[in-house]
């Protein structure tokens, strides 16, 4: 009785072959005009007996979007081209590997696997992890991974910036315009947190932080966290900032990716504030984002980069950077910022940004 | 044409691509196998997602208790593996039953209230996959890394690769053979018989007597045990880890395969090497950064367009084949 | 008001059978040649599965022709399409009327026509005007899931008249209504005909052709056999049946007959055959039972007699267990189930079959395989590639000489094909009970009387059979009943 | 007691305009619905909707056009692949599923394309319409639309009955493929509107804005028993259920990614309970 089927089934499947074909050649010659750039200059290395180094950029994510991806690509990109241009023969490939954490590793096994990288770069907390039993099975491959912190392996080099610096900046900035006299700030001692999701770096010290932060100010400070559950429902960022307004806060810190859009749209329509994270946003919301404590991943990744096309990195130990070496900072000469934010605090920030400076103040991360 | 090569053959460009291709073919083939039996009892399960989650999770669960662990050193360290036999067994039993819980309570829920398990069985995934999400990234999770993960299971539970260095394992040919007992279940007894009148005729299989609310259970049941078995070989074969999302799209494509498969078991094994291949070669293709995600995606799309439509391409090539056949 | 025409119309069905044989081609319909006039009420007659219902599907747009044309007035068409059918005058009144079940009547009549607004109000009055005219009572705003058959044809028929045809095509109206009603719809019919109407009417009742058509035609094997005034019964009985099968079966039913003459006495034999008892169900929607009880015997063909509406549909779906009742018994040589018990895996290890009325859906389905549907009680536990299922599968299409791999769905088969294959399963499991709902509906004389043969046979064979039918015609030959009862309003009178 | 007023006005200040566009999105599933597609296709179709309009509003500085272009386009392509599922008897689930990669793939290839940026595209000096107030009733009144379409228009009623009795239909001349095309385009109007109020409410396009609204539509469609008004009440509930909990997460009690799934768990137990109408 089945016999039908099956050949109905082998058709259908050849035919299927056939068509997947055709749709491939149509959608990759588009992609072509991309590839060959990289074949010209294959070619040419043919020629060129000084062996070809290929960086790899392992973006865990995606660029586009990300202000911390994007720093870290245009970090590499500037010190690649950099050395291409004073003669060394190096080249840059960017590899985005999608927001799934479990496919990370056979991705990364691909791009170590196929030894076409002398390094790869990458940036995420949960990537020496992930690299670790990788490079045990490819231990001549070489890795960099920045926002993160791992130690005993040769071949993994790590450097991690200072987040309870970042975090303690905001928190401190937040609470600060919470109890001035802005027009928007209300009584309540009461700052907020939206993240994207939960996660350790974000529970254990980011969120810890923010609030030692506020308390610097006044010790009554609370921190309603709340959480959006990914990474891109703008609209329900917007209606987490809205509730947290309701109950009484009135400076927000969105650590929520796209959904940071949604709390800046709150923030345009409720009237309160934003402390923004990572890099500058003062001109997402000009008047509405009053500060913005940032981390130099563009010129880590630069430096670090340079260093090992130098070959003067010290490989395989982890390193700590932050505000002492300028790696974490507080954006405080935007203009947008000075505009908008009276002298009185700003004069405050700055003092905190010197203590923590001068080493007066110490924050460490475990 | 050089592009196009470069694109398809790519999964076969190395046993590394190859080996992982047959890996994500077997997950897929284990989840749409019971999707597939979803649809044959006239059922349609939209919580795959949340049943290869919860399986995964419970088999990460059972492998890193502090027994398990012990009972995989006593075998790693060449004494008697019958406790590592029986931790392995037991995740797996519980893995199968905790897919099956979300594929029953559906399918309870439409025997008795006449639910619609259409949306029953995704409202349960939706309700679930954060509690899971925050059981991984909370109290489950490995304190010691920042992995949103739970503990790697020890290499005693690990199913080895048979393609070294891919991540190839027995669970391919598990894969087959589910699909295979699947098809035969369903054309070669009585049970499967009934199963499938019951989904395209259920008046008559209510005429004739048949159990046809028990059926839908049963039908549901065994398509949540199935997507468990995806979550099960997902952590001893795949990831050896429960990640945050590790089930994201997978209960989707599952039930895309079963119906470019037409609810047929044995052509979910076709259908889901063909589904890995493209997702393969669109990952590939990007990995080598030749394409961007958002083409791969518009060829996936247009691929989803075309794979079920009877173009008149298809019916030429049938006749041809026919005549081939005739001679 | 136009006349149609078709000329030469063929009509050939391509039927592919199993892996490796070849497709093979059924000629439906042979150059027919037939004039449909105005004011005429025109008879088509043939047996199940001569060609009348392609004609007219070709004729309302359904089927398109192999080769031929259709003259609607001045217009040849080498084919039409529903529309064009409507839009020509031409509307037709299915046998099963196809209507949708999750809208209400008025909505199920304005379904296709012109416009935007479905002016609701408007489009009833103006129903009911055309309902008026025809005697037809209905509740407009009922959804159609809820109408009786009878009703669902007035609605469909009511559809057809809004769209004031020349040329309304009528499939088997009279095997749904019942005796009165269908003296009064065709009177209606007469009269419109009279005003210029033109009828076509499908039939496979020669007396109602006789007496109701202006113009008869004779269809067999696809081929027009006559065409002109009508004739005498005899005559046409003749040129429908040759062999003369029908008289047969009356003699035959003669001849085994031990009549008792009256309603078994309730209750003193529970040991064989079929016994109810108070049985009650009240299902929404529908004509409920109040404690029915009676007894068919075993040997014996019983027959229950009522209109549509008088809850002889209820019964039969309390009898197949496919209604819960609410209190009362039932009885076999087998089993006495309570009414809590009564499901179909039930009553069938009680030793009772059932054919049921609805047999495309519920007897059957068009998505299964023919194999499938025959072996629902016969399936072993494991299926072995030439197995018995099987070989008793190909036995009944042998036996029926229904030449069909196993493999092929049952929508290929022919309404009087799939009664026979349901009637066959149902026997083959020798039932000590037989119920049989409305077994002739849609059959040819010569099928009908077969399946009496088989029903007597059975019967002689000690199974008890019970027909449930609103057809009168059914008694056209009460030997062949040893006893009828006669319900209404879901009691026995 | 005005303070109780007050609050009562502040949950449906953000109860209603937050629950706007699910119900669009819901009220265009539902039509499908009733045509016999099942409108997996409405998250994408709402991402694509949402990306033309911001795209075209920041092209014009007129948010009408955005939104006219925003309807043009999803149209214009859940019509294409309607058409094609029909004329190609394509398996509708499949290739609704595939309009969802479509909108992917193709959002953020023109994304990049025009603003250079795959991620959030943010119209600068928009700060939103002010017109929040007015989602709600507009929502409902498309509601109402809705309803009349399907109750008091001939298309309407023909579109019910391609999707529950297509033979019934084309026997009446009324071609029940043309009718599902006629749904998947009410759907993608629906989907465009919805996209547009998300978008333009955050003067933004933020990939994957949508965020699962279209399933959520879907299963309002069922909770509704598809019937527009019960639907209204469905993605009230929901709204509710959600705002609920983004009060809950401020409390603190409990974790907050818990607290996520609770709309759709408060959602099963209704469905499981509240009694279903047969079939």
């Amino acid at each position: 009785m089945k016999r039908n089927n099956l050949k109905r089934i082998t058709a259908t499947g050849a035919v299927l072959i056939a068509l997947t074909a055709a749709v491939s050649i149509l959608s990759v010659s588009c992609a072509k005009k991309t590839a060959e750039p990289d074949d010209a200059s294959a070619a040419e290395n043919a020629q060129n007996s000084n062996r070809e180094r290929v960086i790899a950029v392992f973006v865990p994510g995606i660029v586009s979007g990300s202000p911390v991806y994007e720093m870290l690509v245009s970090g590499v990109e500037k010190a690649v081209d950099e050395a291409a241009g004073a003669g060394a023969n190096v080249r840059l490939q960017v590899i985005e590997a999608g927001t799934k954490q479990a496919d990370w590793g056979a991705k990364m096994t691909t791009l170590a696997s196929s030894a076409n990288y002398a390094l790869i770069v990458s940036s995420n907390p949960a990537l020496p992890e992930i690299v670790d039993p990788i490079s045990k099975q490819f231990p001549a491959q070489k890795f960099v991974i920045f926002d993160s912190y791992f130690e005993g392996n040769p071949a993994v080099t790590t450097f991690r910036y200072n987040q309870r610096e970042q975090a303690y900046l905001s928190g401190y900035m937040a609470a600060l315009v919470s109890t001035s006299g802005m027009e928007s700030a209300n009584k309540d001692k009461k700052i907020g947190l939206v993240a994207g999701q939960e996660y350790p770096a974000m529970l254990n010290v980011i969120l810890p932080a923010f609030l030692e932060g506020a308390k610097a100010v006044d010790p009554e400070f609370e921190v309603d966290f709340r959480v959006v559950g990914n990474w891109y429902d703008a609209a329900k960022g917007a209606e987490l900032a809205r509730a947290m307004n309701e109950a009484g806060v009135d400076v927000i810190m969105p650590i929520s990716g796209g959904a940071n859009q949604g709390v800046v749209a709150a923030a345009k329509e409720k009237g309160f504030y934003v402390a923004w994270f990572d890099d500058n946003g003062y001109a997402k919301a000009p008047g509405r984002v009053v500060s913005s404590s940032i981390m130099a991943q563009e010129r880590l990744a630069y430096e670090k980069t340079r260093d090992w096309i130098n070959g003067s990195l010290a490989e395989g130990t982890p390193g700590t950077v932050g505000i002492a070496d300028g790696y974490v900072d507080f954006v405080s000469d935007d203009p947008l910022y000075v505009e908008h934010v009276p002298a009185a605090l700003r004069e405050k920030q700055e003092a905190l940004l010197a203590k923590l400076k001068s080493g007066e103040l110490v924050l460490t991360v475990k | 044409m050089n592009a196009f090569a470069e694109f398809a053959l790519g999964p076969f460009s190395s046993l590394w691509h190859a080996g992982n291709l047959l890996d994500k073919a077997g997950l897929l083939m284990f989840a749409s196998t019971g999707a597939a039996f979803a649809l044959k009892s006239g059922t349609f399960n939209l919580g795959g997602e949340a049943q290869i989650y919860a399986s995964a999770l419970v088999t990460a669960m059972i492998l890193s208790t502090p027994s398990a662990v012990a009972a995989a050193e006593l075998a790693g360290s060449g004494g008697s593996a019958g406790p590592a036999l029986f931790f392995f067994a037991l995740a797996c039993a519980l893995a199968l039953a905790a897919g099956g819980l979300l594929g029953f309570i559906p399918g309870e829920l439409k025997a008795r209230f006449g639910a619609s398990e259409l949306l029953t069985s995704f409202l349960l995934s939706a309700a679930l996959l954060p509690v899971i999400d925050f059981l991984i990234a909370g109290p489950l999770r490995d304190e010691g890394k920042n992995l949103l993960a739970t503990p790697a299971i020890a290499d005693a539970f690990r199913m080895r690769s048979l393609l070294p260095p891919s991540l190839m394992n027995a669970s391919f040919f598990l894969a087959c053979g589910t699909a295979t007992v699947a098809a035969l279940f369903l054309s070669r007894t009585r049970a499967g018989y009934r199963l499938s009148v019951a989904g395209t005729a259920p008046e008559f299989a209510r005429f004739a007597g048949f159990p046809v609310k028990r059926i839908t259970v049963a039908g549901m049941t065994a398509s949540g045990a199935l997507h468990g078995l995806a979550g099960f070989f997902a952590i001893v074969g795949t990831w050896f880890m429960c990640h945050q999302g590790l089930s994201s799209g997978m209960g989707w494509s599952a039930l895309a395969i079963a119906l470019i498969a037409r609810h047929n078991p044995l052509a979910v094994i076709p259908a889901s090497l063909l589904y890995a291949w493209i997702e393969s070669a669109s990952d590939i293709a990007v990995l080598s950064s030749r394409v961007s995600f958002d083409s791969t995606a518009i060829v996936q799309g247009v691929i989803f367009l075309f794979i079920s439509a009877k173009l008149p391409i298809a019916g030429q090539l049938r006749a041809v084949l026919k005549k081939r056949r005739a001679r | 008001m136009k006349k149609a025409e078709l000329r030469h119309i063929r009509k050939i069905f391509e039927t592919r059978g199993d892996a490796g044989e070849e497709v093979r081609s059924v000629a439906a319909l042979d150059d027919v040649t037939l004039t449909f006039n105005p004011g005429e009420i025109h008879a088509i007659l043939g047996e199940n599965g001569a060609g009348k219902s392609t004609l007219v599907h070709i004729l309302s747009g359904l089927h398109r022709p192999t080769s031929g044309v259709i003259a609607i007035g001045d217009s040849v068409f080498n084919a039409v399409t529903p529309s064009q059918a409507i839009g020509n005058g031409i509307a037709m009144v299915h046998q099963r009327p196809l209507l949708c079940d999750e809208l209400t009547v008025t909505e199920n009549i304005l379904l296709g026509s012109p416009g935007f607004l479905a002016r609701k109000p408007k489009a009833a009055e103006k129903i009911r005007a055309a309902a008026d005219a025809w005697g037809i009572e209905l509740d407009l705003s009922r959804k159609t899931h809820t109408l009786s058959a009878a009703e669902r044809f007035y609605a469909a028929l009511l559809g057809a008249l809004l769209r004031s045809p020349d040329l309304l095509i009528l499939d088997e109206p009279a095997s749904i209504l019942a005796a009165g009603e269908h003296e009064r719809f065709f009177t209606a019919l007469r009269a419109h005909c009279s005003n210029g109407l033109g009828a076509v009417l499908i039939t496979h009742r020669v007396a109602e052709a006789v007496r109701w058509s202006d113009r008869v035609s004779v269809l067999r094997e696809g081929k027009l056999l006559y065409s002109g005034a009508a004739k005498t019964l005899d005559e046409l009985e003749r040129m429908i049946d040759p062999e003369g099968l029908a008289s047969r079966t009356a003699r035959l039913a003669l001849a085994s007959d031990q009549k008792e003459g009256q309603a078994c006495k309730i209750g003193t034999d529970g040991t064989a055959g079929l016994s109810v008892r108070d049985l009650s169900a009240s299902p929404p929607n529908r004509t409920p039972l109040s404690g029915l009880t009676f007894c068919a015997p075993p040997g014996k063909i019983t027959a229950i007699y009522g209109l549509p509406g008088s809850g002889l549909s209820t019964l039969e779906d309390a009898l197949s267990g496919m209604l819960r009742c609410t209190s009362g018994s039932l009885a076999t040589s087998a089993a006495v189930l309570e009414a809590s018990e009564v499901a179909p895996s039930a009553l069938r290890k009680a030793g009772l079959a059932c054919v049921p009325s609805n047999r495309t859906w519920r007897g059957s389905n068009p998505e299964l395989a023919i194999g499938h549907m025959l072996c629902a009680y016969r399936m072993p536990r494991f299926i072995s590639s030439k197995n018995e299922a099987e070989v008793f599968a190909k036995k009944i299409l042998e036996d029926e000489r229904i030449n069909a791999p196993l493999s092929r769905k049952t929508s290929t088969l022919s309404g009087g094909q799939l009664q026979r294959l349901v009637l066959d399963r149902e026997l083959a499991e020798k039932p000590s009970v037989l119920v049989l709902s409305e077994p002739e509906w849609g059959l040819d004389i010569k099928s009908a009387a077969a399946l009496r043969l088989k029903l007597a046979q059975a019967a002689q064979e000690g199974t008890a059979v019970l027909v449930l039918t609103d057809n009168p015609d059914s008694f056209r030959d009460p030997s062949f009943f040893s006893n009828v009862l006669v319900m209404e309003e879901g009691v026995l009178i | 007691m005005n303070g109780v007023f007050s609050a009562f006005t502040g949950v449906l200040d953000s109860l209603l305009p937050a629950a706007s566009p699910l119900l669009l999105a819901s009220l265009g599933a539902l039509v499908s619905e009733h045509a016999g597609v099942l409108a997996v296709f409405m998250d994408g179709a709402i991402n694509f909707g949402g990306f033309v309009c911001i795209a075209v509003t920041g092209a014009t500085g007129s948010p009408l056009a955005g939104v006219a272009a925003a309807i043009a386009l999803t149209v214009l392509l859940l019509f294409a692949v309607s058409r094609f599922t029909e004329r190609t008897g394509a398996n509708p689930f499949l290739t609704a599923l595939s309009v969802n990669l479509l909108s992917s793939g193709a959002t953020s290839l023109s994304s990049s394309a025009l603003f250079g940026t795959r991620g959030t595209v943010a119209l600068a000096d928009f700060s939103g319409l002010d017109l929040r107030l007015w989602y709600f009733p507009a929502s409902l009144a498309a509601a109402a639309a809705v309803s009349f379409f399907l109750q008091r228009t001939l298309a309407g009623i023909s579109l019910r009955a391609a999707g529950s009795a297509p033979e019934a239909l084309a026997a009446r001349g009324g071609d029940p493929g043309k009718y599902r095309t006629l749904s998947w385009c009410i759907a993608a109007f629906f989907a465009a509107c919805a996209g547009s109020m998300l978008t333009l409410d955050l003067g933004a396009w933020v990939p994957n804005v949508s965020a699962g609204r279209g399933w959520t539509a879907l299963a309002a469609v069922y909770l509704g028993y598809k019937n527009p008004w019960l639907c209204a009440a469905a993605v009230l509930a929901f709204a509710g259920a959600e705002y609920a909990t983004n009060i809950l997460q401020g409390l603190g009690r409990m974790p907050a990614t818990i607290i996520l799934g609770l709309p759709y768990a408060l959602a099963l137990v209704v469905f499981a309970l509240v009694p279903q109408r047969k079939q």
